[in-house]
């Protein structure tokens, strides 16, 4: 046996619940014994579109939290933005659908192994599996800070119950809708030295991602992002999501996000390329 | 259950069942192991290999499309010498049926492939991708063009001896794919790979450009599945006894039982896997059930069916 | 509303709106009538018509595949002389644009036709369909040979005189349709219609037989887009200036946005009605919302937009 | 404007019954003031599977009967074999549903202008229409007597209030489970003499009403039957649906069954042809 997907299982699951959180789908599924399996980081790939879709690729979704309900047994939460048919698909399934998916997939946030400061960083539905993972934090005895932002009020993705695992959270929205008017990334620089950051979860677009990346670079804060590529497989078996990422002995590879990802550390991509030509060869 | 026969071959390659994975969809294995045992199924097909490394396109590689996608990889590879040092071991120990895809973008190229594979134990057959839409070029690739094909597989039929069967991969970008199929069997290939996918492309409406970082990409999925047929099926009648592995869109046992009665002695399953890990396994089990049902002793029977006229039929 | 300038122009021939139906895709415009006014739309492109009166292929001339589907028709028609005397005329009364798609087996067939429709008024354009995959014999097939496409075209242009617009319709089942084009267009096309339907096949899996009574189809539909919006982009990058009709599997205003964006000065849309009558027109509306939406003050600034450079792009 | 299709119209339309009937399920439909134009022998073509779906044609049911009710306006009712993906999806969907139809399309049955004895032959799903026929026939004095055949009981279509409008029924089935066991053509030569028939009317299977024309061809007997041929369009552009047909002068042409049908004049279809090439070129 390989240890590619070695946690991945693929099941007929049923939606327990869809409710309308901002301009986000919060859908609760009914996975059983998967949720012990499934760590901070990790993503779903889902079926959409029914028997006679014309949709044909699965899509792919963070997993934001897994829980234990009296009811439901081991559930899944997923943070689902109505984008284009697939997921406007999912977030139109009512409780009692029945959903394929494989789970879970890809790679999960590092856990330091002493109490350290840290801080979330989160765009978007993003902030989606920054709350589970502010708690695996908090019992670890880490001190956690969030920072969430997005383009307007009904994309800031921040419950009340998730708020209990976090020290303080800030909110950043462009239009200045809700919390601070401004981007999430402008705090940063100033946080990393006040606080004395140790390590920065973030989830969220490839830009804020990238620009945390630069604002760390000449810091000694490690930078663990979970990357968002086109994906076709999710599995490992495409090549389509691959990342330029930088070796240790100064060569590229061209990694799989869904495999070698989504959470890389963010001093290793190679921002400038992506979406580029590696014209290097190794 | 009747206990149908479902072994299959090309030229000396003995397999237990016809369903393969489809190369470049299951990378070189490791990756679908954990959803079933590769040796259940007929045989893995791997990514297509090249001499040297190689990083491929830029992203996006991958564009959905009505019952398929566009892909642009650009054949990304760890090279030959790494890939067989690390992937053919591993899937021999797997006890899985290894075919190995060769490409390259010189005559040379595919030739040093094959002398490299030539010593390796374990591996089925070589699977020649003379084919890919996806080189810098278009105007290189190989299966667009009668006389480079021929020249390809001469050179991997010369190296590599009479002992591994070659399977010749086309493309369906030609206006005569029966006659390239002819070109490559009289050169030296044992079995013919139909079809590779079909040159494509989509424009990104929000931005207004060609949405792949390589502009044009591969179609594939079950779009394509009737030009794969009709494929199949041409060069089937003009050249009966070449064994052909048909692939491009089977999604279930139906769709494989349609390429096999077209023509096909095996069948690739390519983006299935992607929408669903299990496909090939799955697939293979309803195309079983099918033969049953339709009460053939066993597959070698179906081969080419649809081809018979219906006075010979009884 | 901001008011978009949507008219589009073939050589000499002007339209009010780029969306046309495609040919075979809207017999002679009758049947369409009472779903909306043929003069709303930018032209009825005829069903391709022939010298004398046709039966066309047996039953079953249709099969659904994946977002597609297979036709074979076999240019069923009665002939170029009924219908000039009753279709067009018809189509006059009801101010529609009129484009005549004309077929023949041979050179001089479509000269003939040529002839018969120089003296004809109201004619905005002529399609000459060298592209289809339905006759008996594939090997006949004008689009995929250069030079008999030449021939075809030549013919047609001498006969025709230079009032007419000369549209050459191709065949997408081509090793390269970039030569091709270039051809018809030295041979005298005023512009290109790209493309006809691909060859195809599906296999009825209960008879286990080809479905389709002629065994081979054209496939059409969502299915063969990214084919089509390939083979627009790459022939408008080598001829910029040569008008071109976009068709396959245009179903939505994003998708005819697709073909403008990729080159197209017009866009077709065959199948698409069949599932939907209304199709030609809420095309046409949703292509002129996204063109405002977009910016554009023309249909003709968007045309090729996707082949500008970053760098061009302010 | 021409004159085909000149009833039809597209609309979206409300699912306001969905049951099963033996095999086959009745859906009724809310149309409005579209059932004024429907008649017997008119079809309706469906789109099915959604929005996203792969299947891009319509599907085609004969409109069994259209009536007005109080609470849904003017209905119409559709028998459906869950045959294939389509009409499968058709089946499944629940009160409420929203479906676009377009309808009525074809030809209708040709009604005498006199009180004749008539014969209604129905196959399988075939007898749908023929009940709405049935009525029709009954107001214009004429005498109906009816036969349905099917391979088995649960595919023999014949609502109780169906046969209010038939002077006699007589049910075939092939394996003997309901009915007599036999074909449903078995008796119609003798009840041609004995009832003196005048018109048969026929709905079902091809074969069925290809042996019906072979009974009437030495006959008095008007034979209309409703063509069941695979259709892309159902309004009359793509040509997939023909079938061969005498004309008067003895040549051949290829008659589109959804605008020149599906009713046609029995006699005439060159059931022989059907399917093959019609060589000769008039
Ligand atoms: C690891 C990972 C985690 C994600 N987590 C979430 C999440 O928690 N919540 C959420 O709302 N969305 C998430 N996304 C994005 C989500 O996958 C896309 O929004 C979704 O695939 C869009 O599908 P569609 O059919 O709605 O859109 P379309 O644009 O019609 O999709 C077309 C194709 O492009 C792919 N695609 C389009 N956008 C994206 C994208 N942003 N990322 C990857 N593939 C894309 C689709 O999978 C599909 O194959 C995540 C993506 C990845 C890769
Ligand atoms: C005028 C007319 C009236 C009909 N009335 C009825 C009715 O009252 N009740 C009923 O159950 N069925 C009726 N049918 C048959 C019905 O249209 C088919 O069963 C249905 O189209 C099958 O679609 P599918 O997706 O389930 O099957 P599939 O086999 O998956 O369909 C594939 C394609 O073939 C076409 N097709 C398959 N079978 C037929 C067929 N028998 N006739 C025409 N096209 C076909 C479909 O439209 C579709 O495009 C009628 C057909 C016609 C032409
Ligand atoms: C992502 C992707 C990568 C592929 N890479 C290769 C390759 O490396 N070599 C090759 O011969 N074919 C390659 N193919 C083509 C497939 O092997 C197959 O011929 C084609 O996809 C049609 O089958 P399908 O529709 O089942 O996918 C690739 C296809 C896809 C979708
Ligand atoms: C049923 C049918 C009949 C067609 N007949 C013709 C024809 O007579 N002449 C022609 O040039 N193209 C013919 N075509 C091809 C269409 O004009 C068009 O090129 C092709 O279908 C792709 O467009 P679409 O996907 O929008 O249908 C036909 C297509 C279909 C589906
Ligand atoms: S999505 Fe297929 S390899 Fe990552
Ligand atoms: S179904 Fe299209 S012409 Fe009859």
């Amino acid at each position: 046996m390989s240890q590619i997907n070695r946690n991945a299982a693929q099941l007929r699951a049923t939606i327990v619940g869809n409710k309308l959180v901002g301009q986000y789908h919060q859908i609760l599924i009914s996975v059983g014994d998967l949720v012990d399996r499934c760590k901070p980081g990790n993503f779903v790939a889902i079926n959409v579109g029914g028997d006679s879709s014309r949709m044909i690729l699965r899509r792919a979704f963070a997993i934001s939290r897994v829980a234990h309900s009296a009811s439901f047994g081991g559930t899944m939460e997923l943070i689902v933005a109505p984008h284009g048919q697939g997921s406007k698909w999912l977030c139109s399934q009512p409780e009692g659908a029945i959903i394929d998916l494989v789970a879970p997939l890809g790679s999960a946030f590092g856990i330091p192994t002493e109490p350290v400061q840290v801080l979330l960083v989160g765009g978007g539905y993003g902030s989606a599996p920054l709350f589970g993972l502010a708690e695996v934090l908090k019992t670890r005895g880490c001190k956690v800070d969030m920072l969430l932002g997005a383009s307007t009020a009904g994309k800031i993705y921040a419950p009340m119950e998730g708020k209990r695992s976090v020290n303080s959270l800030r909110i950043y929205t462009e239009d200045g809708s809700m919390g601070i008017a401004g981007k999430v990334t402008d705090p940063i620089t100033e946080l990393i030295s006040d606080l004395d950051v140790a390590v920065i979860y973030s989830c969220g677009p490839m830009g804020m991602l990238s620009a945390i990346s630069a604002l760390t670079e000449s810091t000694d804060v490690v930078h663990q992002c979970a990357v968002e590529e086109s994906m076709a497989c999710g599995i490992g078996i495409c090549m389509t999501c691959v990342l330029p990422v930088r070796n240790s002995d100064n060569s590229i590879s061209m990694l799989r996000s869904c495999i070698d990802g989504p959470v890389m550390d963010g001093a290793d991509v190679m921002w400038d390329l992506v979406g580029k030509n590696p014209l290097v060869q190794p | 259950m009747t206990a149908v026969d479902f072994s299959t071959t090309f030229s000396n390659a003995w397999f237990p069942t016809p369903l393969f994975t489809a190369s470049g969809c299951a990378s070189s294995g490791k990756e679908l192991a954990q959803f079933f045992p590769l040796k259940d199924i007929g045989a893995v097909v791997t990514k297509s290999i090249m001499n040297k490394a190689r990083l491929g396109r830029p992203t996006p590689r991958m564009a959905e499309t009505p019952s398929g996608m566009l892909n642009s990889i650009g054949l990304q590879g760890p090279g030959i010498d790494t890939f067989l040092e690390k992937d053919i071991p591993w899937l021999i120990e797997q006890k899985a049926r290894i075919i190995v895809s060769i490409a390259g973008e010189t005559v040379e190229e595919y030739s040093t492939l094959a002398r490299k594979l030539r010593a390796v134990a374990g591996i089925s057959a070589i699977e020649v991708n003379i084919s890919c839409p996806n080189v810098e070029n278009r105007g290189l690739v190989f299966a667009c063009d009668p006389e480079a094909s021929r020249k390809v597989i001469d050179g991997v039929r010369r190296t590599i001896g009479g002992e591994i069967p070659i399977i010749a991969k086309l493309s369906p970008d030609v206006t005569d794919i029966v006659s390239i199929a002819r070109g490559v069997v009289d050169a030296g290939a044992d079995g013919l790979a139909l079809i590779n996918t079909v040159l494509g492309m989509v424009i990104n409406v929000s931005t207004m450009r060609p949405h792949l970082g390589g502009k044009t990409g591969g179609l594939s999925g079950p779009a394509i599945r009737p030009i794969a047929v009709r494929a199949i099926y041409q060069v089937h009648a003009a050249m009966p006894h070449v064994p052909i592995l048909g692939m491009g869109g089977v999604a279930s046992g139906r769709d494989a039982f349609e390429m096999i009665l077209a023509g096909a002695s095996g069948v690739s399953v390519g983006t299935a896997s992607f929408g669903n890990p299990m496909a090939i396994p799955q697939i293979q089990e309803e195309l079983k059930a099918l033969l049953a049902e339709k009460g053939f002793k066993q597959l070698k029977d179906a081969i080419g069916y649809a081809h018979r006229s219906d006075e010979t039929h009884e």
